[in-house]
Formats: C-alpha cells, structure tokens, sequence
C-alpha cells in the first residue's frame, strides 16, 4: 500500500524516462542499423506511433474507429500538395497538414462522437474513410486521383550526413514515435486523462460529476487523428508515393489488429502488436496472404482468449505470480474505511 | 463551509418560514418509452431542509432525479433550479451549478483509485477540500486503492464522498444504504446527518424507512409516477393509510 | 424514358441484396450488441458453396445447401466465439475483425482472387420499348422480395422472432421473460448467415464472384443498417431500397465513375438530418 | 507499472538486437568469387491483376532458371540471377515498398513488373532514389520515363505506336461489321489518358466512338453502367485495360442486356473471350509477342507446354504474358555480357538500347530506347480464332 502511497510521482517519472531511454534506442538505431533493415525499421516506426496514438481512443475511452487510416493518409496527402503542389517548404507544410487533419478530424469527429453506440462511431468514421478516397479518387488532376501522387524528394539531393532518403526519415520518425509517446504518456498523467478513465467507466457518472463525456471523446479523437496525421507528414515523403489506398479500411483494421493483438492501454502492448504483425513478417518474408491468414486467425484467438492482448495477459500472469508473497489486504466492509486497515503512510 | 457540528439528535437546524426555494418541480410529467414514469409532481426543496423520498419499486423517484438533474428532459412541467428553469439533455451543466447526485449504483470509477476519483470530482482545482472530506471520511489511508478493489460500503462512501468534494448546494442521494448491512447503515446514516448539519441541502431516495424517517425533515411518497403525499415525518405518521402502506418496512 | 424502367429495375434488385445483408447486421446488432465485420464473409460462403456444389450437384440442390453451410458456419463461429464476447463489444469486434482477415486471404488462397461465374439463368424478358431484363435478375428481385417478406412475417408471428424483437428492445426486460439473451443470440446469427447466404446465391446467379466479394456487401450493409436506425426491419428494408436506387439512378444518369460513393454521401446527409437513423424509435436510455 | 516499464525498454532492446544481428547477416551475402546478379521482381499475384501478374512471376522464374543452368559470362567472370519477387497485391501502394525494400533490403539493381500503370511512379522514385537501379515494365505509363539518358524500359511498345497504329487498324480491318463502339474505361488518370487518343485513332479507321464512359474501378455489378448505352446505338464495345475479370462482367452485363456481341479489348487476355466463345460474335485483345490461344510457332507451342508443366498451370488458362517476359530476362543477361558489368547499370542499359533478342519471340530496343518487339492483335469470330502480327518502327 505504501508504494502505491508514494508512486504517483515516481511512476509518472518511470514513465517519462521509459520513453526517453526508448527514444535514445531507437535514435542509435536509426543511425546505425544496416542500410537493408533501415525500412524494417522505418515500418516499426511509423506503425508504432499510429497504434499508440490510437490507443488514446481504444484503450482510454474504448472508442473503435474503424477509419483511423484516413487520417494518417489526409496528413500525408495535405503535406504532399502544400509540399509539390503549393510549393511550400517541407516543415511548414507538414504543420500545416497536422493543422488541416484536426479540422477535418473536428468536422467528422463532433457529429460522431456524440452518438452512444459504439456501431455508429466505427461506421461514421469508416465511411468518412471511404468518402475521402472517393473524393481523392475523382478529383484527378488536383489530388492525383486513384493513380496517387508520387513524391520525387530526395531524388538527386543529397542527405545530410551522407544518409540515404529513408534514413534520414528514420530519424524523423524516432522523433514521431516520441513525440507521439509522450502526448499518450502526457494525458495520461493528466487531469484529462483522468477525466477520459472515468468516461470510459460509466459515461452518464461523469455527467452526474458535471462533465460531458462527449467533450472528452472530441478531445481525444481530435488529437489521436492528428497524431495520425503526424505520422502521415514524414511517412509520405519517406515512402515517396502515397494512393488513396492508404486511407483505405484494411489499413484501418490492421491498425486495431496490431493494437488488440498486442494489448489495449498500454505503450509496451502497442508496440509489441506492431513487432508481431509487421516486423516479424516482414524479416521472415512470410508471403502476404498466409501472413494475413495467420494474422486474422491470431487476432481472432486472442481476441476470444485473453481480450487484455498478449501484453495484457502477460501482466495479469506476473501479478498472479507475485500475488501469493504479498496477499491482497482483506477489505473489511466499512472497517476499512473508517477504521484504517493499514499502517499508515 | 462551517465546520461540521458534532449533534447526535439536533432538531433540524433551520425549517425555514417560507424561503426561496432551491428546488422547484412543478407539475412534472415524464413519459420513457411509452410509460408514464412521472405524473403532475410537484414538490419543493427550500434551503437547509433534508428531504427524503420513498415509495415502492418504480414509483418514479430516480426518474424523479433523472428530471431534476437534467439527464431526462420532462415531457410537460418545468423545473427551477435555484429560480432558473431548467431543460433535459445538459446533465454536465445542471451538475456544475451545484446541484450534485449520487447514484443508484456503487460510487467511484472502476479503473481509478480512490483519490483519483476525489480528484476527479473536484475538477483537479479543490485539493484542500479533498483533503477535509477524506479526513471527515475516514478515507486517507484508502486513497490509492482502486475502487473496485472497495467494499461496497467504502465505494457508497466514496460516491458520497466525490459529491462532498464538490461543495454542493443541493446533494441529491440515491439509495445510499441500499446494499448495506446494519451496521455500515447506521455509520452512513450519521454521516449524511453530518453532512446535512455541515449547512448542505439534502434529497434522498432511500427504501431503508425507518432510517429515513429518523434523519428527514420531511418526507415526499411517490407511487406510480403521482406524489401521493408530503410532509413532516410525524404528519406522515398520523395518516393511517400512508402508515399501513408505505411506512411499514 | 424506357431506359428508367430498366435502371429502375437493377436499383430494386440491388436494394433487395443490401436488405438481406443490411437485416442481418441489423438483426445481429440487435441481439447481441456484436458489430460483425466477418458478417459478409457469410456472403462469400454462401456465393462460393452455391457456385461450387451447382457443379457437383446442379443449382436446386445447392441453393439448399448453401444456406446450410453459410448458416452452419454462422451458428459455429458464434457458439465458438461470438457468444463469449457478449458484453465486451471491443472484444466482439476484434475477434469479427480477425475472422474477417482471415477469412478473406484464406479464400484468396483456396479459389484465388480470381472472378468465377456460377450458374446463369440465360434468357431476357424484354420491357416496353426495345428494353430488356435479363430473367437472371428477374429471379433475383423475386427471391429476394419473397426471403424479405418471410422474414419481416416470421419476425411478426413465429415465436423466434418476437424473442429475436424482444431482446432486440430491452435485453434485461427479456430475460425476466425467460428468454436467455446468449440462446437468442445464436438464432440471430443463423438467421442472419442463412440471409447472407441468400445474398450470396443471388449474387453469384448475376456476376462472377470473388473473395472479396462478401466485403464490399457488407459495407453497404453497414450502411443501410444505419440509415435506417439499428435495429428496425421496415427502416432496412427502406434504406436498402433508396441506397440500391440512387446508385443505380446514380450510375446511369449522373456519374458512373462514383457508383460507391453514392452510398456515403447518403449516409452522411440522412444523419445529418435524422441523427437516429430514418426508423428508429428507441429511446435514450440514462440514469 | 514498474515492470511494464521494464518491460518495454527490454522489449525494444532486444527488437533492436534482433534488427542489427538479422541485418548483419543478410547483408553480406555477396560474399564468393563468381558474380551473382540480384533481380527483384514485383507483380500481383492475387488481387484483381492477378491474372497476368502470376504469368509475369512464373515466367521470370523460369527464364532465371534457364539461364543460371548455363550461366552467362561478364568480363570474364562465370555469373548466375538471384531472383527475388514481391506480390503487389493488385495495390500501387504496395509499389513503393516493395520496390524500396528490393533495392535496399535485398540489394537488387534491376527491378522488373508493375503490373497496374499507378505502380510505375513509385517504382521509378525509388530506384532514382538510391540510383544505379534499372527499371523495365509492360505497363502503359512506363512510358513516361523512357529517355535515352534513364536505365528505364518499357517492355512493350508505346500505346501509341502499338495500339493508335498498330491494333486498331489491324482490328478494324479483320472486323469490317464495327462501325461505332461505346469505350468503357477506368475512371482514372490512365482510363481518361488513353480514351482521348484512342477516339481519334478509332475515326481515322472510320470507327466512330459514339460514348465514352468512366467507371468506378470498384464496381463489380456493370448492369447500371452498361445501361447507359442507348439499345441499337453501336455494334460493339471497346474495353479499356486492367483485369479480365472486369472485362468478364462487362461482357455479362452488355450480353444480358442484348446490346451486342461484339467487343474489342486492350490488355485483357483471350479468356473471357474464349469462355464466352458461345454467346459472342466477335472478340478482339492485343497480344503482345504470341498467344498461347494460337501458337504461331512450334518454339512458342514447346514454350506453352513446358511452362505450364512447370508451374502446374492449365495450358488454356496462360495469358499472353509469359514470352516477352522470359525473353527480356535472356536479353538482360546478353547487355550485360556486352556491357562487361553487371553492377553499372548505366552502361548496360547503353548495350540494352539498339539491342534485339530472338527467343520464343522477338524483342527489340530502338537506338533511343524505344521499343519495336513486334505486336499482334488477336481476333476471335464465329468463323475461328487468329493471331495477326504487326511491326513496330
């Protein structure tokens, strides 16, 4: 009891620190991995901060978008035309980008958060997905159509450093990745995170505390779709191409396999679902419809078995282990409260 | 907030001559999913009083609440909240301007501790008076502790608690005994007299009669949705009928 | 002038296909709360078990048996699965998405991507005018005009469906009844599988089918299921038909290259005005 | 909280370990004394493209293997391909990555398919990119990136030459009875591109193009689109490019409604034709080299049988794909032995330009880079099926 007594600060300090040290790892990485996993890489990251920026929305507020993609895929796009089309540079475009993902995240965000059934939020959301593609898909001489756009940076410049294209946007997108940690870590910590828990617990009990869940969901959608949309901004230049395809719904659904496989509400179980579905395959060369194959099929076990995902469960099974030396302290009825059970702080 | 006073049989502090109400419901109605759950109520709650509403199963009084704290929009009537009409769907609103509420089912958060929730309620801007209500709670040494880990007593508390933290003006209690056990009754029972002697204005649901009886200044049935009768518990008492049908536990 | 009887026709046609897939979401939703993604896989069973068992055994006798595979597999995936994640709509969700996954690159990779063509009924009905109807098409507007009306019926007078309705309105009111919400649940995806089914078998008498085939119904389904109100039958059934008329008005006379986009604009102006959805009269429940 | 911590540092820790050491092994594979020329591959083998695709895979494997069995010599040095192939899913989002990671990560310099025209520009991007990459593709928009000073080749001839040229006036000529055509095309760039040069061609071989529609490249279900088409307002229909299985159900759809059976495609294969041999009169598709539906010659016919003994294919299902395909490998292998290097893909993209091959079929290059193999239109009609070949220059 005592440790919990004192944690707060220390376990927000441990958290901070965590995401630096993973931050520090990753910047190494980034320099030194060979120029062949350099993409490998590049693909953790960008997969990695998406889920753990989605996660604000499952594992806080167990909200499903099932349209997370489209905005991954409007914050690469704005940043690409701003970029080619508008002739700005690349900074104050993907700005820009993450300013314009927001705006469009609030206008589909407002009327969708609002409605209580889980069903209606995933499909408004999916169709907003689906909507924009066809938007983009029409609209071929400004957007590019369903060709997509190709973006030539890097092409006959040089990288500081002697990098090449993609390990330059390596470290961009450790960056990302940390950023995007300590936005999640940061509200998490906060007053607002708070505020998000006790939403998701009992919706019409934080109206009775005066606040509107609503709001909350707003909130958190508007910032989990921008840091979608900040990974898009160094994610389309990396890659050098982006099609309408990238908004699409399977991407969207992948992203909450990653996120359900590995374990909602927690970093370690964002990242770890991005390790098993997209760097393990990818390393093993599995080919890409088995790899779909088994994926679903893992996804639809842990699904069933241990809804925690596999971080999730692996947590549970470590304070099973450690339970037995300290047993829960026996909460007598109303004892407990008015006659301290413990020795005090 | 005056300090709380240490009574055990104070007569009510202040039944007041004709104050302003704080709370007017007149002439509600509430129609849920085709069923009359509110017919024409009409009752007021005046500065200082402490209000207790019974009456059997479904004879409207969270309804009653659900109107009154702006989660359910009255089909016909109006309330007044403090002279202000209110209307239905602004439940977040209604709960600012200190009109607070417990509810039916355990207090606190699942997945908070118990100081988290206290934090919560207070909107992270009252430490002082977390700080007083745990002392007044006895709940210090359980604030890191996750709810759901809390007995139910603690947990009753705990919503009590969170609705303390937020200086109500008028604190409405659902069935805060329901689930309890004598003796954890008898211990929340003393503390809404406490709270109610601290100056906070008190409505509570509760089927627990006798204890009811013994704290309210006044006493509201409801049956089927209609107000069947209001007044002092002794009043009550003296109708033979109202006795024999809803005073008897 | 002739040609709009025509278009008219292939929209009811299409608005007939989005009712049976959009009545088993909704169905489904209903019951269970479960927000089923690997529901049009169900569609895809019933397409590809009609397509094949119609060349070991001939059409009549795979018609029958498509509806009981696809219906067979639904009952299994939700005693299996489904029933467990009851409460827990994350979880239901996931696990539908897993299926979804898998089964669509299980069937990429058991009949390929490939299109197939099952059997056709040959043969035009011709309209005023120089028009004609194919009776393939023909037969589907009819199959799936009798499938809906059974099904609005049996919801109305069998006993299946008034607990299918009931635990549709309020899930605790009907288990005070004695209608266990899990037992009700697997009604709800057999029916719905064997109206996926029927979706499928129409489908594959009209165009060549693929694994993904199942999906882009599904979407539709979701849609209309929708814009007419979770839950409600007669707001499906509506929807379904606006949504298969506007695309094909739609596709004729406007635009062909936004043949699906037409779906989403729908959706999207019906909520703006009707945030409820054009049939639904639950209320909001709190407290 | 604490060992979650942990557990994420560890987590990433040893995925770090695991990138450095699984990239330090692979990476220094080029190790030995004979030169090994790594080839990447990318074509969609499932997906909608998939059936042309699976074609350009195969045939690329086996001309790999044919060659390796003897090998071929490059500055004196004895050297072998080691392919590598990437399914692209029928998605040009998949382009970019895959191209990527065969540069980068298996270390190719010669990458080869792009079976949708959107795949090209990503697939050039990334080998400008890392540069030293050639690029060689069938699809229609390479074109846009054939120079005489870039390592990029268009395997075929450029639409205008072969289609506006070639097939159209061979077409015309073979169906004298067409006189005015409805155009369905993909509602795309490429789509919108060919149907304004395509109109004109068709005029000067007195085709008129009486409708020009665009469609969602989603559908599945033609009949609304089909519907369209005025009833007795044209006598046959052009089908734009991109998926026989498209192709098949707006064949459907237009025989249901009775509106014709004529139809002209371009790059669709024989197939749908020949399974609706029965229902239709005329069935026309651009070849490219030969058909396996009417073997010219016994090369290609031998060709035909022991490729689809090989990949365990039915003879009747094998698109035209698979000769030029397995020919430019051969010829790749010859550039490179002219080249003397195998690593400067410059310079062997220099002895590509100008060179021909004669293999199952024959391919050429122009000094410039242009292609000239030969093309052919394919001609289905109720009196029987052939295959009409026409020069490129």
């Amino acid at each position: 009891m005592n440790v919990r007594g004192t944690s707060m600060r220390s376990k927000r300090t441990r958290q901070w620190g965590g995401v630096l040290v993973v931050g520090v790892v990753l910047f190494v990485l980034a320099a030194f991995v060979p120029e062949n996993r350099v993409l490998l890489l590049n693909a953790f990251l960008a997969y990695g901060a998406l889920v753990v920026g989605l996660d604000l929305l499952v594992g806080d507020l167990r909200m499903m978008p099932a349209g997370h993609a489209a905005f991954f895929g409007a914050g690469g796009y704005a940043t690409v035309l701003l970029y080619q089309k508008a002739g700005l540079p690349l900074p104050v475009a993907g700005a820009l980008a993450v300013l314009i993902v927001a705006a469009l995240a609030a206008l589909i965000g407002l009327p969708a958060v609002g409605r209580s059934s889980g069903f209606s939020f995933a499909i408004i959301t999916f169709a907003f997905g689906e909507l924009l593609i066809q938007l983009i898909a029409n609209v071929p001489g400004f957007f590019g159509g369903s060709s997509g756009l190709t973006i030539d940076w890097g092409v006959g410049s040089d990288m500081p450093f002697d990098f090449s294209v993609y390990r330059y946007f390596s470290l961009w997108l450790v960056g990302v990745l940390v950023v995007v940690m300590l936005v999640v870590v940061a509200v998490r910590n906060s007053h607002l995170g708070l505020r998000m828990k006790a939403v998701r617990a009992d919706e019409n009990g934080t109206r009775g505390l005066g606040f509107n869940p609503t709001t909350y969901k707003a909130i958190a959608f508007v910032l989990a779709s921008m840091l979608a949309g900040l990974v898009g901004v160094f994610w389309a230049p990396m890659n050098g191409f982006i099609s309408p395809d990238t908004l699409g719904v399977n991407q969207s659904i992948l992203l909450l396999g990653m996120l359900i496989i590995g374990g909602v509400g927690r970093i370690t179980g964002a990242l770890v679902g991005v390790v098993l579905l997209v760097t393990l395959p990818a390393m093993f060369d599995v080919d890409p419809v088995l790899r779909t194959v088994l994926v679903g099929l893992l996804l639809a076990i842990v699904a069933l078995l241990q809804p925690a995902g596999i971080v999730g469960g692996l947590a549970k099974l470590w304070t099973r282990l450690r339970r037995p030396k300290t047993p829960p302290p026996a909460d007598g009825p109303v004892d407990a409260a008015l006659e301290p059970a413990g020795a005090g702080r | 907030m005056t300090q709380a006073q240490n009574g055990a049989v104070v007569s009510s502090p202040a039944v007041p001559v004709d104050p302003e109400p704080l709370l007017d419901v007149d002439d509600v109605s509430c129609v849920l999913g085709g069923v009359r759950a509110l017919s024409e109520v009409t009752m007021h709650i005046a500065p200082g009083e402490l209000v207790g509403i019974i009456g059997p199963n479904g004879a409207g009084k969270t309804t009653l609440f659900n109107v009154v704290t702006g989660f359910v929009p009255a089909t016909t009537g109006e309330v007044r909240w403090n002279g202000v009409p209110l209307r239905g769907g602004k439940a977040h609103r209604v709960a600012r301007s200190g009109l607070v509420r417990t509810f039916q089912n355990v207090g606190g958060f699942a997945g908070l501790t118990v100081g988290e929730n206290l934090e919560l309620a207070t909107r992270g801007r009252d430490p002082e008076a977390i700080d007083r209500v745990e002392t007044m709670l006895h709940l210090a040494d359980m604030r890191a502790r996750p709810v759901e880990d809390c007995s139910l007593a603690t947990r009753k508390l705990v919503g009590i608690a969170m609705a303390l933290v937020r200086t109500p003006r008028l604190l409405l209690l659902d069935e805060p005994l329901a689930g309890l056990d004598d003796t954890d009754r008898d211990r929340v029972t003393s503390l809404i007299e406490q709270v109610h002697d601290s100056g906070v204005t008190v409505c509570m649901v509760e089927h627990d009669i006798g204890r009811t009886l013994r704290l309210a200044d006044r006493m509201v049935v409801l049956d089927a949705g209609r107000l069947v009768a209001a007044g002092t518990p002794a009043e009550l008492a003296r109708d033979d009928v109202l006795a024999r049908n809803y005073l008897s536990s | 002038m002739d040609a709009l009887v025509t278009t008219l026709l292939l929209g009811i046609m299409q608005g007939g296909l989005y009712t049976l897939v959009g009545l088993g979401v909704t169905l489904t939703f209903g019951v269970t709360h479960i927000l089923n993604f690997a529901h049009g896989e169900f569609i895809t069973i019933g397409a590809y078990a009609f397509v094949l068992f119609a060349g070991a055994l001939g059409a009549g006798l795979a018609l029958p048996l498509a509806l009981v595979v696809a219906g067979g597999v639904s009952a299994v995936l939700y005693v299996v699965g489904f029933r467990r994640t009851i409460g827990n709509h994350l979880q239901g969700l996931a696990f539908s998405l897993g299926l979804l996954l898998f089964a669509e690159a299980f069937f990429v990779r058991t009949f390929t991507a490939t299109p197939r063509s099952g059997p056709r009924i040959e043969g035009t009905v011709s309209l005023i005018g120089q028009e004609q109807m194919p009776v393939g098409r023909l037969v589907v507007i009819g199959v799936t005009i009798v499938v809906v009306v059974v099904t609005a019926l049996a919801m109305r007078r069998t006993w299946i469906g008034l607990a299918l309705r009931a635990c549709g309105d309020d899930q605790f009111a009907a288990s005070t009844v004695g209608l266990p919400a899990k037992r009700v649940g697997l009604y709800a995806f057999v029916v719905a599988g064997a109206l996926a089914a029927v979706a499928g078998v129409c489908i594959a008498l009209v165009v060549p089918i693929t694994p993904a085939t199942g999906l882009s119904f599904l979407l539709k389904g979701f849609v209309v299921a929708i814009i007419g109100g979770l839950g409600s039958i007669e707001g499906t059934f509506v929807a379904a038909m606006m949504l298969g008329l506007l695309e094909a008005l739609g596709t004729r006379y406007v635009e062909a290259g936004l043949t699906n986009a037409y779906g989403f604009i729908l959706m999207i102006v019906i909520l703006l005005v009707a945030p409820a959805g054009l049939f639904n009269r639950r209320q909001v429940r709190a407290g | 909280m604490r060992s979650t911590r942990l557990a994420a540092v560890g987590a990433t820790l040893a995925g770090a370990l695991v990138l450095t050491a699984c990239g330090g092994g692979s990476s220094g594979s080029a190790a030995g004394g004979d030169c090994r020329v790594k080839i990447g591959s990318v074509f969609s083998t499932t997906g909608a493209a998939a059936a042309f695709g699976i074609d350009g895979q195969n045939s690329i494997d086996m001309a790999v293997k044919d060659i390796n069995a003897k090998g071929f010599t490059v500055a004196g040095k004895q050297c072998t391909f080691e392919l590598k192939s990437a399914d692209m899913a029928s998605n040009p989002d998949n382009m970019a990555r895959n191209a990527q990671d065969l540069i980068t990560g298996f270390g190719a310099h010669y990458l080869i398919g792009g079976d949708m025209s959107p795949a090209i520009p990503p697939m050039v991007t990334a080998a400008e990119r890392t540069g030293n990459v050639m690029a060689l593709s069938v699809t229609t928009s390479m074109q846009n990136y054939v120079k005489p000073d870039k390592p990029f080749f268009k395997l075929s001839a450029s639409d205008d030459k072969m289609v506006n040229n070639g097939y159209i006036p061979a077409v015309t000529k073979a169906l004298p009875g067409i006189k005015r055509i409805a155009m369905l095309m993909n509602n795309d760039d490429t789509g919108r591109a060919l149907a304004d040069s395509y109109v004109p061609a068709f005029a000067q071989n007195g085709v008129e193009v009486t409708q020009k529609i665009f469609f969602d490249p989603a559908s599945t279900d033609f009949a609304a689109v089909v519907n369209q088409i005025p009833r007795g307002s044209v006598d046959g229909i052009f089908i734009g490019y991109n998926g026989d299985g498209r192709a098949a159900a707006i064949m459907d759809a237009a025989l249901d409604a009775g509106l014709t059976k004529n139809f002209i495609t371009r790059g669709i294969s024989a197939l749908p034709g020949q399974q609706r041999a029965d229902k239709i009169d005329n069935y026309a598709w651009l070849v490219l080299g030969a058909d396996p539906a009417f073997p010219g010659t016994d090369k290609v016919k031998d060709f035909i049988a022991r490729y689809a003994a090989e990949y365990k294919l039915d003879p009747a299902k094998v698109t035209w794909f698979p000769f030029t395909h397995y020919d430019y490998i051969t010829m790749l292998a010859q550039a490179m032995e002219k080249a003397g290097t195998t690593d400067d893909v410059d310079k062997v993209a220099a002895a590509l330009r100008g060179a021909s091959y004669d293999g199952v079929v024959q391919v050429s290059f122009d000094p410039s880079g242009a292609n000239t193999s030969p093309m052919g239109a394919g001609i289905l009609s109720p009196t029987g099926g052939k295959v009409v070949t026409f020069g490129i220059s």
